[in-house]
């Protein structure tokens, strides 16, 4: 009865976590379809192929060797040695009886959760590159971030490495997944440039507007819903009455800052452009997600709202400041995940007693400074040996017919 | 026999098109075309960045008239197309020295 | 070990319940897809911005006030007084296991469960209004409506008060969340006035064709997903033997409802137009969903699907009615939500012998009554102190430039 | 007590099982989507008329009768009899308690979960016969197919017919859906012919290009979103130990395959054609979908990858071979589902030892025979009475006008 | 040289193209345009409501060409474009006083 | 009056409405457009099947022009749309037998 009573509740977690790992997947199809209506439609078929193509790697990358480095919890915090997740077998009914209930769910449920995380930091660089970057040399930098940079640091927060031991505080990722996937995307831009005509000779920007809101829209609110599963799988446990209350308190907070974003993102660009902006909007609800992110569980609703309202009015501010040093970020991930990233790791501090602000400032150096020096020795190598940057004619034409001979929308006529 | 080609406003087309029907125009072309000229464009923000927009969406009208249809047409389209703003288009007439009607190989003013 | 078992029942409908609520979220996408279908090009970035800031302010203000007023559970059954759910702690494990099982979920999953529903019926209403009407007067009522005349009324059936006490049947809503959200758009609808050019001088109706079918065909997938958390969810538990066929029966009758509607329509359209028309199809899915909407569980899967047709013919004529009325509705929502939402609380004696079909027409009435008196008290003073429809230029031009300054579609050459 | 948790565990299962039917209906978005995307777009309003017309008739199909032949598990093993579905009542708590468990789910539960099902294999048959079909003789065909052809060959199998007792192995239906739907579509492609100017007088293909490649790649993920429920689902049980981990193992191999299945699929495009060819790439992660569903949960992550991997470079020869056999196919579906179907039946030996080479050709001989030749006399009664091809005008100025009288993007010129 | 402007059905392009590229015809302009005439449109239902397509979508075709050779044109296009059915489109003829092309600078009848 | 008519790559309209800016034209009409000319199409491939892409974008200019500018204007356009490669396009120009401002109902050169 007992037994029986402890593998419930390990079906159940384990159910929790397919199901919330389900979820976190469905985000990749947010970002495809957000970064296909931010982009132009000449880059549309290019960015689609991208973001399939990089779960697709990082899902399998993650399975040769990304998961090991993360999670090997071997003897060194620095750097982790096991590479043995394929022959490794889940856990028997015996072992998980006889660890009294500790043993709470599939290790290969984990494995799914953890998986479409990895996804998630690539789908962020994506778009920051988009519409200039050649198509395989992106590919192969998402084999290097996926199987190496990012589980990396994952393992130094995650994998019970030294930020953990410093005391760093990262729910479910701000720094880890967000940060991380902006950094590397930062270092991209940096060494590809802006695109073409982006800005003028004197300095200002050209806007180059989405082709297609309504996908963009779309692709928000598939994040809104992914993003349940991603920070409230992160609390790993529903089975008892505080685990499923701090899950419910995920869900709450999650929600509640994501309103905030987009409500104080609204207003903002109201205020400053003296329009509503739905490309700030949209950008508003994720910085509220990015915000919550580093602690869903801790604050109260009305916190939430609020840490996610000041992502919202960050975003803002932190789009044009990019515009203004020309980094070209076509659909504003670096803002999204990198700044609000940063903002959501400080917000910890708010109401989590734990979390001191210099062990929280520690571990965003440390994300970044590693994510950063490795995405541009990465990006630098597949640079020299075969380029990053399209032909300047095929940029003009469009990546689409360069790249993937396709248009997004072959029979409508364009401006 | 002339070509009569109007540059109007998008939003005139059916003030247009009911003015040209009562006259007993038979025949129309429309295109949809980008005007530029003294109406200026705007600037547009896009995410805080400058937008200009330089060509205006007009639509150009072509119709194939008889020589002595053509001033009842000018003062036709002059007036229903009129707002009285700028932008509101330009008419320009040119000489056609042949009409054919596909269908039934007819030329001259009965193709019209 | 006991205690162990309640801990995991609980577990199980919280989980339960934040699942069926995330399902519930994703209808908000539904209803943003849809309704960007269904306008035209010119006013799509436009409803895009209402439906998510809507979502975001019935958030916000459902936690500021909404939820207090709807579930306080006071003395008087006419209008609640607490305002305590943001301090009020969840149950501890403690009461949860003192209670034996009946306190069975998350106060804070109940919260989420119940905010999304706001944001449903506030949704209902951005697509009546669409093309015209004032932006920042459309949100001004969003916050009345979701934070005061839908929880009123929403109290007085499943807060406890006099009608539930009345003995009006309303399982998941075709009342307090559709018929509510309708009759609220029915009263901005009679203000506000048609689209420009929608009715001919002689009263004709002339047809404005959806810029987007394919958008509005992906709106009505996800609200047909949606709605098995809507209604699915309502059960409020499943963690025994009973709940869990009732559950899989609500599923299942939803699913048979939604079914019968697209029938009915497309039969219906297709014999009044000649046409297979696509539109009326979509209306007819979402017809039958709301129909059952009122009791998805007593009903036989057949008796289900026939209640669904019935709203899948009824929709198509309601719709034809409005627009004799010119009560100009461009996605169909006074009668998908409205004229069916009456019929699904109609069709409750059909199946459930606790209701008789006076109680039922009592609720509707005062659900009616309430929503709409308050609601054009709502819109009236907006209308006088910054008005609600936009300038007939602006509306000429379309909303998207006007309010948003930015096209849905920028590149696309249009007619 | 003990009681108490067999109720938890069947609450959990029927819970899982509605999660999972739902993640399946889900997948009929998908196909509507992919198949939106990628025809013309004057077929699209068509197309998406037909996917949600029939994922209802399939459900009232399958309710009527489809259900009842496919499991009534009568004394015949040849053909089911009962009819009873409707009238039955669930499982009572004591018969669950009584049955120690062995009862575990809800019936009805297990109904949704099936009617989902026959809706695919029905989805599959629409995206091949797309843009000149009778849009009415195609739903009458519906009738048939979900009525009579798919129940009676799934009885054959999952029912526990002699497929089964032979020993054929297919876990969540490569063969009874996959290859039994691209079955039914092969007959329809035959009778039905290319469309016009597909092919050349000379025998060579032309290429119409999908007008919307963001749908169709929305479709994509959504069918693989979806896919964890098809799969996941049909484990059937996950309340033990051992069963979470199999569900587990289910949705990390499913993500393999697919990921597998894209990564060939493009490299595959790129190495024939120069080009990455996102079509073919999301072909291919249907395909490593289609491909595991015979045997999702025996490989290890590393096989289900190449098992995928195969599937998506079988599936880009396949569809250009039935070019050259002027089988014109707009969505690749016979390619897909039909082609990989029997690969994913061959490839169970890989990992399944219960399962033979001959027993799994068997399967697969006996469900393309019985779904070719029904079908092929369904197509041709259809044919015969009312015609399945629509006028060469009506197919040149696109079905859409012609069948629903509306355009799916009325407003954006086309070339 | 003279400019031949036709207004032809969609579906009707390839074949023009091809019979226009059989008698040396070495450039064409087209563009997409709307055409008003005796061919009327015709009233849709969309939910119900009226729906009048009085616009039908045409093909306009500009070819600049060479005196000499602009009977020949017009017969070929004559022949090409026509269906025996109302709305087949109409050709006009008009001067065109000078051409250039933009590559070379050349003018005349060798920039055609 | 002269109605100047070019055919150019779209690219190239900034710096042709640039250079036209520059000399002080006015007004513009743009369209859309499709050119068949020396500049061949290329097939491509879809799901490997060819494509052949026969007609590739253009964009046509149009310009009423008093007579005394017509050759600062050609010049103008010529260099400005010139990029030495097949495909730049042509220039045509005709004769104006009036022209409206529909504003004001103005004629002739000062309508322009
Ligand atoms: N010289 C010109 N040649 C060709 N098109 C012109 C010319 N001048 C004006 N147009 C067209 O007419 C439109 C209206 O002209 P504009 O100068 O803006 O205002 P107005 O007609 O009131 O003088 C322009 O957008 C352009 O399409
Ligand atoms: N007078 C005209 N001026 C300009 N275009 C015309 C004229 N008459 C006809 N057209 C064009 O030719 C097309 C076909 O003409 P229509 O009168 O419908 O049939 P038909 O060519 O058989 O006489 C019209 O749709 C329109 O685009
Ligand atoms: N005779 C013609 N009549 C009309 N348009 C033409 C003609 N010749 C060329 N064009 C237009 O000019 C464009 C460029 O012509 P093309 O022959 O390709 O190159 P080039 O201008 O370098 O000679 C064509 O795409 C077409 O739009």
């Amino acid at each position: 009865m007992e037994n029986q009573v402890i593998e419930l509740a390990y079906a159940l977690d384990t159910f929790y976590f397919l199901v919330m790992g389900a979820f976190v997947m469905w985000m990749a199809a947010g970002f495809a379809m957000l970064e296909a209506g931010l982009v132009r439609s000449k880059s549309t078929v290019e960015i689609l192929t991208k973001n399939i193509a990089l779960y697709s790697i990082a899902s399998v990358m993650y399975m040769l060797c990304g998961y090991n480095i993360m999670y090997s919890g071997t003897e060194s915090t620095w750097m982790p040695l096991a590479f043995d997740m394929l022959t490794s077998a889940d856990n028997s009914a015996a072992d998980v009886i006889a660890s009294g209930g500790d043993t709470y769910y599939s290790g290969l449920s984990d494995f799914f959760f953890q998986v479409v995380f990895v996804a998630t930091a690539m789908s962020i660089v994506s778009g920051a590159v988009a519409e200039r970057m050649k198509l395989w040399s992106f590919l192969l930098f998402a084999v290097v971030m996926c199987g190496f940079i990012y589980p990396v640091q994952g393992f130094w927060k995650w994998g019970g490495g030294f930020l953990d031991a410093a005391g760093f505080a990262d729910f479910a990722g701000s720094g880890v997944v967000h940060l991380c996937g902006a950094t590397a995307a930062l270092a991209g831009v940096i060494l590809l440039g802006a695109r073409k005509g982006r800005y003028t000779a004197s300095g200002k920007a050209v806007a180059m507007p989405g082709a297609n809101m309504p996908l963009a829209t779309l692709g928000t609110f598939i994040l809104w819903l992914g993003w349940f599963g991603f920070n409230g799988g992160s609390e790993l446990v529903v089975s008892n009455v505080a685990e499923a209350n701090a899950v419910a308190m995920v869900f709450v907070n999650t929600n509640a800052a994501a309103a905030g974003g987009v409500i104080a993102a609204l207003l903002t660009a109201k205020i400053l452009f003296g329009k509503a902006d739905l490309s700030m909007t949209l950008n508003g609800a994720l910085a509220g997600l990015v915000a919550i992110t580093a602690e869903p569980l801790a604050p109260t609703p009305g916190l939430a709202t609020i840490i996610g309202a000041i992502g919202g009015i960050l975003v803002v501010f932190s789009i044009i400041t990019f515009d203004k040093l020309k980094l070209d970020d076509p659909v504003g991930a670096m803002s999204v995940h990198g700044v609000v990233g940063l903002w959501g790791l400080i917000a910890v501090v708010l109401s989590n007693t734990d979390a001191s602000l210099s062990s929280q400032l520690f571990g965003a150096v440390v994300i970044f400074g590693w994510t950063f020096v490795t995405s541009i020795i990465a990006w630098s190598i597949i640079k020299m040996v075969i380029g990053i940057r399209v032909s300047e004619e095929d940029e003009m034409n469009g990546v689409d017919i360069a790249e993937c001979g396709m248009e997004a929308y072959p029979e409508f006529v364009r401006k | 026999m002339k070509l009569v080609t109007a540059i109007i406003k998008p939003f005139k087309l059916d003030d247009v098109r009911e003015a040209l029907s009562e006259i007993g125009v038979s025949g129309i072309t429309a295109t949809e075309v980008k005007g530029f000229g003294r109406q200026k464009g705007h600037t547009e923000l896009y995410r805080g960045a400058e937008y200009v927009v330089d060509f205006l969406p007009k639509i150009k009208l072509e119709i194939a008239i008889d020589d002595s249809l053509v001033e009842t047409l000018l003062d036709s389209i002059t007036k229903a197309a009129n707002t009285g703003k700028i932008g509101d288009g330009k008419i320009f007439v040119s000489d056609l020295s042949q009409v054919i009607r596909i269908r039934t190989g007819e030329t001259g003013a009965t193709a019209l």
